[in-house]
């Protein structure tokens, strides 16, 4: 059972540490209210564009390719899922674990492979 | 007396004694911060054969960075009209608090850890992702072409760099057989992962560089071509907390990288009547003196070198990285 | 703070999964409904888990579901999403709403 | 688990689904580093010889007893190679069929194609395999995954991306239900294993969760349901099928219904055989009705719905869901027959309508429509495509001496074989064909009784060997039907669906 | 013991389908004259069986049994073959009914030269519903006789639906749908019967289901049960036969279908639903028949009075005949509900005579449509002076059809009606009027045509000699029947004893 304290216990400090992050910013900027000017003006609240005007919305759809990274991204950290569990239990899992991640590995490098031929990665 | 405190049922006093423990880490950080900054400056100021900051604080300019921070304090407050204000108000949060809530699992030696986490390592990587969503809510809300694009391609680097980093340490939890960053560094009392596992601790640092958004890997702040990125519509201490995440990382990416590779407070054979705090502290140093030479020396990439660096480069080798560290494992260990 | 029970996490559960539920059958971004169905899945995960751990016949296997569960969830959102790119390309739109081009 | 006890599984079992991933895995390649230009018609070939090479591999393994590895998430019972070949005949034909379909979307996307279908086929070949919900779930993602980029794999096809995404989204929806059932499944019995979630389903102790177990079984059934397309998860299927292209269609439709079919007996009549419902009663005759209702839904709503469609390929498909609630009422009916009469529908199923989608391919891709006019005086024009199609139409519509007439029979015996026969169901079914008499029907009169000026239909050879095939096969099967009631007796025991093996478990010393 | 000779005759349809296949379409006169070829190679075989047929002898003869399909069922009590054979016979009842429809084949083939296009298609499905035909009445099994049934049907709707009139589609789909509303009570009715019973073999059931009440307990079949599969048996063949409120398709077919095609319909396959009545409602539930005694006969009585008012009323001549038909069978009704000998033997010569005599008449129908266009009975008059022959020959039928003494519909009726006398008076009496008004309507319709002020007529020569075979061959089968019924009788008597020694009459 006292491991299980442990256990909350070590939880419940990396809740204060979320706790403390949230902390700062709020009480700094609470703090900087009180100390900082307030002299409004509309040209202070305008976009900045280089000094120009700004014209139309700038909430764009943005490239595609950022999505295809995004897609990338989502396939190879969900790769981790398994090659961490595995790599931790190593020891246990021996030689043919090794054949398997290996196939693993394989099958997902023509992946990359295939996104490259693909010209996925081509940024521009 | 922590030994009791931790084995013992939760309570508000738990809460209190962990405040103040992490308000205390805190404001070592911030110190931290302050003069990681200066040391910046000054680092960058003597490679480039220049002084750097000398004015405040008196004649190295000690102050120098205290006085920005008040400046910053005093500063105006603007949202722009068009912004989206809650998001707006929320991103620099966001994009701060994982920064400090991961260096709730680092330990700086051998009783100088706050939580002992099973998944440490997991739970930074996990948890340092959240950042990016600070940094692209920040872009968004800010209703600002450059910040826009700031934002998103820092969300493409951050994201593109974050899978060579986190295979590469695959490595090392080979050879110490947990995830747990205390039994990483006891792993490693013989012999530093670094030896074994090279090609993992190269990818690591250089993704880790790339993560932490520093020169030459700087293209969502790049000055020249998109004012400064997704925070240009920030200005005073939301500003500064944007830049206080970057340097919490820094101090937390730094730690890692200790941890994972250096050794952590192990000590360097026949020096170990030097305390572990203290080695830590010179291995942490010298990889933070590291990247900030790389800063001073390689000019920034191109967009599409930078990603392509990443998944071209940095990912095969990782994935290699894997197996050279089992075939490490099986043959010499 | 003594264990949380079963059933708390499966009240969860289900109000997760069934606002994911909501979310994919009445929302008309179809970003949104992709987040939505994600939503579900990960209620799933959180039933795994806690019946991995407090059910009447616990057993790791739950957790192990529950890590194929999150990588085929990934897989799908990244199919999701690639199929959205073509058919914004197509389109210019990612309303569900308008893609109507088959009618009953 | 160590490299003897692995080294002790004899692999060899497994030789179909290695060649399939061998030949995907191969194909990709291929297709990788073949020039842009070059045809990608040496690709169906090598496909189409591994799906064969896959198939007679299978034939090898009939006497092979029952075998299980990697502690039975893998098993090669009869159930695994009955439907395994069908599996794989269905495929077979769909290859033939893609390596004929021409259009100029698929052209750049047509490598990718084929191992996408290995891939899927692959996946639905270890939802026959397996008793593990793991394993199953994964083969049903793989199923999936590739189905839904398949249908969207015409790219600059509005329809097709349209009908790719309306299925992911189903789809998704449909995988989360089924997992949540799933979760519940393995929360009352700790296990994944099917065999030993059954033994703990007998516990005495989740007499008091009944009411879970029940929702257990109707949330995973509905979730599982999605893919044979039935109610209330058919909405996907018109769509889907009129948008994808028709090779993918026919695989929707055949290949992909079967493994739906293929899952819902593996995890429902194992898992919940010898679960009790509420007050202890066999859950399966408890929740009976419901399922009655679904399977009634499903037949009412495909074949009502299928009338007021003009567009060929969608009224294909509310004829499949029809089809689909047919094939759900041995199931209904907890026959003992289950096995041979839905074994047998889809076998039936497959040739005709493999068979009629293949006419409809042809057409739709001379004419450029899909709209029901492009079978106005096709016999005028083409008997050689109107004879086939009638004959599949017949069978579909369960016309005596096609295969579909035998199917339907059965499907009868089973309803009404039971102590308590199902009277109104077999009545539901009854009625509801009549109702397809006339969707049915209708082409026919426009195949026959209309005239037109178009032209006669150029039929390219593989397509033409697959139309004499399905047609030969309804035909031949329709009137001895005993050449596969014979096969399936002969080859296969039921019983090894029921038969858990205990798995010698090497322990070493550490 | 398999004497190959039925399986032969069954499938005998085929072998000008075979020729057909291999003979260009465009040749009309060789399709023609294969198309008569081909059906007379089935009267051939009839014959042929005919004289190997015992007339005196009772029960089945010359059966063939195969196993064919087989289903396996394990059972809490043990392992159950559910096997379906191929079982073929014949008694008296379908040896008459197989050589009527080859006959009547022949004579349809050759009223056949009147088709405008596409000969080819038209012979190949002609020749597939003689094969049905015959498969029915030699089934000898549930299974079978549903396949046949069935096979029927899909060569009908084609012939309706090509080769008819203006309204063919629409005939040919209520066609299809009204029997497939038939086929379907058939064929669950058929396979609750089976997995009942564990056999479909018409002998074995109608053993099975007269076994005591005890011993059906076993099988779980009980009282319920067997009415409810007689009266599903009657609901189906009721559509078939048709009985009134559903004779709407049969009216639709009999206007719109080609002549030869009409000929073959209301000559044969209407019988297929007496036959039916008679084999399955009669044969395998005789107590539960004679519970519904009544209400067939009242049904039997509807039939005829609503077939004969409507046929009155009918300025189409091929409405009165239709509406005739459905009068006629209320005959078959009629000697069905009597449950005695002389009811009995009248409801089967009514499902012989009538096929002759609606044969007769709808092949003259054709005859004049071809010739004017039209069938109304305003188009016409004093055809009897242009077309002499003509004139006889309708006359002839038409005095057949009300029932003219010397001709066959007269004893049929005679017999239904004596029979009904016997056990339902008051209903009998009432049909009774029937008859007069089918001596009205029959009289009004034909003088008119024969009679009366000529019109004028494009094409108005008499019955050539390709049509004059028919004609006379019908016309001389309606009076051999009419004047030497024992030679129908005796071949019957055996089958009838059987059925009314299960009535318990």
């Amino acid at each position: 059972m006292d491991f299980y304290h442990l256990y909350q216990n070590n939880y419940l400090i990396v809740a204060v540490f979320l706790f403390l992050g949230v902390l700062l910013p709020v009480v700094a900027l609470t703090a900087g209210r009180l100390l900082r000017p307030y002299k409004p003006s509309a040209e202070k609240y305008t976009t900045y564009e280089s000094g120009i005007e700004p014209f139309h919305q700038s909430w764009v759809q943005y490239n595609v390719r950022y999505y295809l990274f995004a897609l990338m991204f989502v396939i190879f950290d969900v790769e981790t899922v398994f090659l961490y569990p595995w790599a931790v239990a190593y020891e246990e899992l021996g030689v043919f674990a090794l054949i398997e991640m290996g196939i693993f590995v394989v099958l997902l490098t023509l992946g990359l492979v295939y996104a490259w031929k693909k010209k996925v990665l081509k940024w521009t | 007396m922590m030994e009791e405190l931790l084995y013992a049922q939760p309570g508000w006093t738990h809460v209190a004694i962990f405040f103040a423990l992490g308000a205390a880490l805190l404001v070592t950080v911030l110190g931290f911060v302050t003069y990681a900054i200066l040391a910046e400056r000054k680092v960058l100021g003597f490679m480039q054969m220049r002084t750097g900051p000398n004015r405040v604080g008196g004649r190295f300019g000690l102050l120098q960075t205290v006085a920005d921070v008040f400046k910053l304090l005093i500063k105006e407050d603007t949202i722009p009209k068009l912004a989206d204000r809650p998001l707006f108000i929320l991103a620099p949060v966001i994009a701060f608090a994982p920064a400090f809530m991961v260096l709730a699992t680092i330990p700086f030696s051998e009783n100088m850890q706050f939580a002992d986490l099973g998944v440490g390592l997991l739970y930074y990587v996990a948890v340092s992702g959240i950042s990016t969503i600070g940094i692209l809510m920040g872009g968004w809300a800010s209703n600002n072409k450059y910040s826009l694009l700031g934002g998103m391609r820092a969300a493409a680097q951050m994201i593109s760099y974050e899978i060579p980093l986190v295979i590469s340490v695959i490595g090392v939890i080979l050879f110490a057989g947990s995830l747990n960053l205390n039994d990483i560094v006891r792993g490693q009392e013989n012999i530093a992962y670094i030896f074994l596992t090279p090609i993992g601790f190269f990818v690591f640092l250089i993704s880790s560089i790339a993560e932490l958004n520093r020169t030459p890997f700087d293209l969502p702040e790049a000055e020249s071509e998109l004012v400064a990125g997704y925070h240009v519509e920030y200005s005073g201490f939301r500003w500064a907390f944007f830049m206080l995440t970057e340097y919490v990382y820094l101090f937390a990416m730094a730690s890692l990288t200790t941890v994972l590779f250096l050794g952590g407070w192990n000590p360097i054979p026949f020096l170990d009547f030097i305390p572990g705090m203290l080695w830590f502290g010179v291995k942490f140093s010298i990889v933070v003196f590291f990247m900030i030479w790389i800063r001073g020396t390689l000019p920034r990439l191109r967009a599409d070198q930078l990603m392509s660096f990443a998944w071209k480069v940095l990912l095969p080798l990782a994935l290699l990285n894997i197996f050279v560290s089992a075939a490490v494992k099986e043959l010499f260990l | 703070m003594s264990s949380v029970p079963l059933a708390a996490y499966l009240t969860l559960a289900l109000i997760l999964f069934c606002i994911g539920l909501f979310g994919a059958l009445t929302k008309r971004n179809a970003v949104i409904v992709l987040i939505s169905i994600e939503l579900m899945l990960n209620a799933v995960n959180i039933n795994l888990v806690a019946f991995a751990k407090y059910s009447i016949n616990p057993g790791l296997t739950g957790q192990i579901f529950s890590l194929f569960t999150i990588t085929v969830a990934a897989a799908e959102a990244a199919v999701g999403l690639a199929i959205l790119i073509a058919l914004y390309r197509n389109r210019q739109t990612v309303n569900v709403d308008e893609m109507d081009t088959m009618k009953r | 688990m160590d490299l003897d006890t692995l080294l002790s599984f004899r692999w060899s079992v497994m030789l179909p689904e290695f060649i399939i991933l061998g030949v995907a895995t191969l194909l990709s390649v291929i297709d990788l580093f073949m020039k842009k230009e070059s045809s990608r018609k040496p690709l169906a070939w090598l496909a189409g010889a591994g799906i064969l090479a896959a198939l007679i591999s299978i034939f090898t393994q009939l006497d092979i007893e029952v075998t299980s590895i990697l502690y039975d998430t893998y098993r090669l019972d009869s159930f695994s190679k009955a439907f395994k070949i069908l599996l794989l005949l269905g495929t077979l034909l769909v290859i033939v069929l893609s390596s004929n379909y021409k259009k100029e979307d698929l052209e750049e996307n047509r490598g990718e194609f084929y191992y996408l279908l290995l891939a899927a086929l692959l996946g639905a070949m270890m939802m026959a395999s397996s008793a593990d919900l793991i394993t199953l779930f994964v083969g049903l993602e793989l199923l999936s995954l590739s189905s839904y980029v398949m249908a969207g794999l015409e790219r600059r096809n509005k329809r097709s991306n349209e009908s790719a995404f309306k299925y992911i989204v189903s789809g998704g929806i449909a995988t989360a239900i089924t997992l949540f059932g799933m979760s519940y499944i393995f929360g009352l019995t700790g296990e994944t294993n099917l065999f030993k979630i059954a033994e703990n389903m007998g516990n005495l102790e989740l007499l008091e969760h009944s009411f879970l177990i029940v929702f257990a079984f109707i949330i995973t059934f509905a979730g599982l349901t999605f893919k044979i397309a039935a109610a209330p998860l058919h909405m996907w299927a018109p769509d889907v099928y009129e948008g994808a292209p028709v090779p993918v269609t026919a695989f929707l439709s055949v290949v992909s219904k079967t493994a739906g079919f293929v899952i819902l007996l593996r995890v429902i009549i194992i898992c919940f055989i010898a679960a009790p419902g509420i007050d202890s009663d066999p859950i399966l005759l408890q929740v009976q009705p419901y399922v009655m209702v679904l399977a009634a839904a499903t037949m009412i709503i495909g074949n009502v719905t299928a009338l007021r469609q003009r567009d060929i390929k969608r009224m294909f498909a509310y004829s499949s869901i029809a089809q689909a609630g047919y094939i759900l009422v041995p199931f209904v009916s907890n026959s003992s027959l289950i096995f041979e009469l839905i074994w047998f529908y889809l076998l039936a199923y497959l040739f005709m309508n493999i068979g009629a989608f293949t006419v409809i391919q042809l057409l739709s891709s001379q004419e450029g429509s899909n709209d029901i006019g492009v079978f106005r005086g096709l016999f005028r024009r083409s008997p050689w495509l109107a004879v086939p199609m009638t004959f599949f139409i017949l069978s579909l519509a369960g016309i005596p001496i096609t295969a579909g007439f035998i199917g339907k029979f059965g499907i009868f015996m089973g309803a009404l074989g039971l102590e308590q026969p199902q009277y109104w169901l077999a009545a539901v079914m009854m009625a509801t064909t009549l109702i397809s008499y006339v969707y049915y029907f209708n082409i026919i009169a426009i195949m026959f009784f209309r005239d037109s000026e178009g032209t006669k239909v150029s039929i390219p050879g593989g397509m033409a060997a697959v139309l004499a095939f399905c047609a030969a096969s309804v035909l031949i099967l329709g009137v001895m039907p005993d050449l596969a009631l014979d096969f399936f007796y002969g080859n296969f025991d039921v019983n090894e669906f029921f038969m858990q093996i205990e798995t010698e478990v090497h322990t070493h010393d550490h | 013991m398999n004497t190959w000779l039925l399986s032969i005759l069954i499938l005998s349809p085929l072998l000008g389908v075979l020729v057909l296949l291999f003979t260009p379409s465009q040749d009309e006169k060789s399709i023609k004259w294969i198309g008569i070829l081909g059906t007379l190679f089935p009267l051939g075989t009839a014959l042929v069986t005919l004289s190997a047929f015992n007339k005196s002898g009772e029960g089945l003869q010359l059966a063939e049994k195969f196993q064919w399909v087989s289903y396996e069922v394990f059972q809490s009590n043990g392992d159950v073959s559910y096997p379906i054979f191929y079982e073929v016979g014949v008694n008296g009842l379908s040896m008459v009914l197989i050589l009527l429809t080859t006959v009547v084949s022949v004579l349809a083939a050759i009223a056949s030269f009147s088709i405008k296009k596409d000969w080819k298609s038209y012979f190949i499905l002609f020749f597939l519903l003689e094969m049905g035909m015959i498969g029915v009445f030699a089934a000898q099994n549930l299974f079978l006789f549903f396949i046949f049934f069935e096979i029927t049907l899909i060569p009908m709707f084609f012939l309706i639906g090509r080769w008819g009139y203006l309204e063919k589609e629409k005939a040919a789909y209520s066609f299809l749908i009204y029997n497939g509303v038939g086929s379907a009570i058939l064929l669950i009715a058929f396979v609750a019967m089976f997995m009942k019973t564990g056999t479909m073999n018409f002998e074995q059931l109608a053993y099975t289901f007269s076994l005591p009440q005890s011993e059906l307990n076993d099988m779980h079949i009980t009282k319920n049960f067997k009415m409810g599969m007689l009266i599903a048996l009657l609901l189906a063949f009721a559509v078939k036969l048709p009985v009134a409120p559903l004779h709407s398709w049969m009216v639709r077919v009999h206007v719109q279908a080609p002549p030869p095609i009409v000929m073959l319909h209301s000559g044969i396959l209407l019988k297929i639903g007496a036959y039916g009545l008679i084999v399955f409602g009669a044969g395998l539930f005789p107590d539960q028949f004679e519970s519904l005694a009544f209400i067939i006969g009242l049904f039997g009585v509807i039939n005829l009075l609503y077939g004969a008012f409507l046929a009155l009323t009918q300025r189409d001549m091929k409405r009165v005949l239709a509406y005739s038909s459905v009068s006629h069978m209320g005959i078959v009704l009629i000697g069905l509900a009597a449950l005695n000998e002389a009811g009995m033997t009248g409801a089967v010569f009514q499902v012989v005579s009538h096929g002759l005599i609606s044969a007769l008449l709808f092949f003259l129908v054709g005859v004049l449509y071809e010739r004017a266009g039209s069938s109304l009975l305003k188009d016409f008059g004093g055809v009897a002076k242009r077309m002499p022959i003509f004139a006889g020959v309708l006359l002839a039928g038409g005095l057949a059809s009300l029932g003219l003494p010397g001709m066959s519909g007269f004893i049929s009726e005679f017999m239904a009606f004596l029979g009904l006398f016997e056990t339902m008076p008051v209903l009998a009496a009432v049909g009774t009027l029937g008859l007069i008004l089918t001596a009205v309507y029959v009289l009004r319709a034909v003088l008119a045509i024969t009679f009366g002020t000529e019109k004028e007529l494009t094409n108005a020569h008499d019955l050539s000699s390709t049509e004059r075979i028919p004609a006379f061959i019908l016309l001389a089968a309606i009076l051999f029947i009419g004047l030497y019924p024992a030679w129908l009788s005796d071949m019957l008597r055996p089958t009838l004893d059987s059925i009314l020694l299960g009535l318990g009459g």
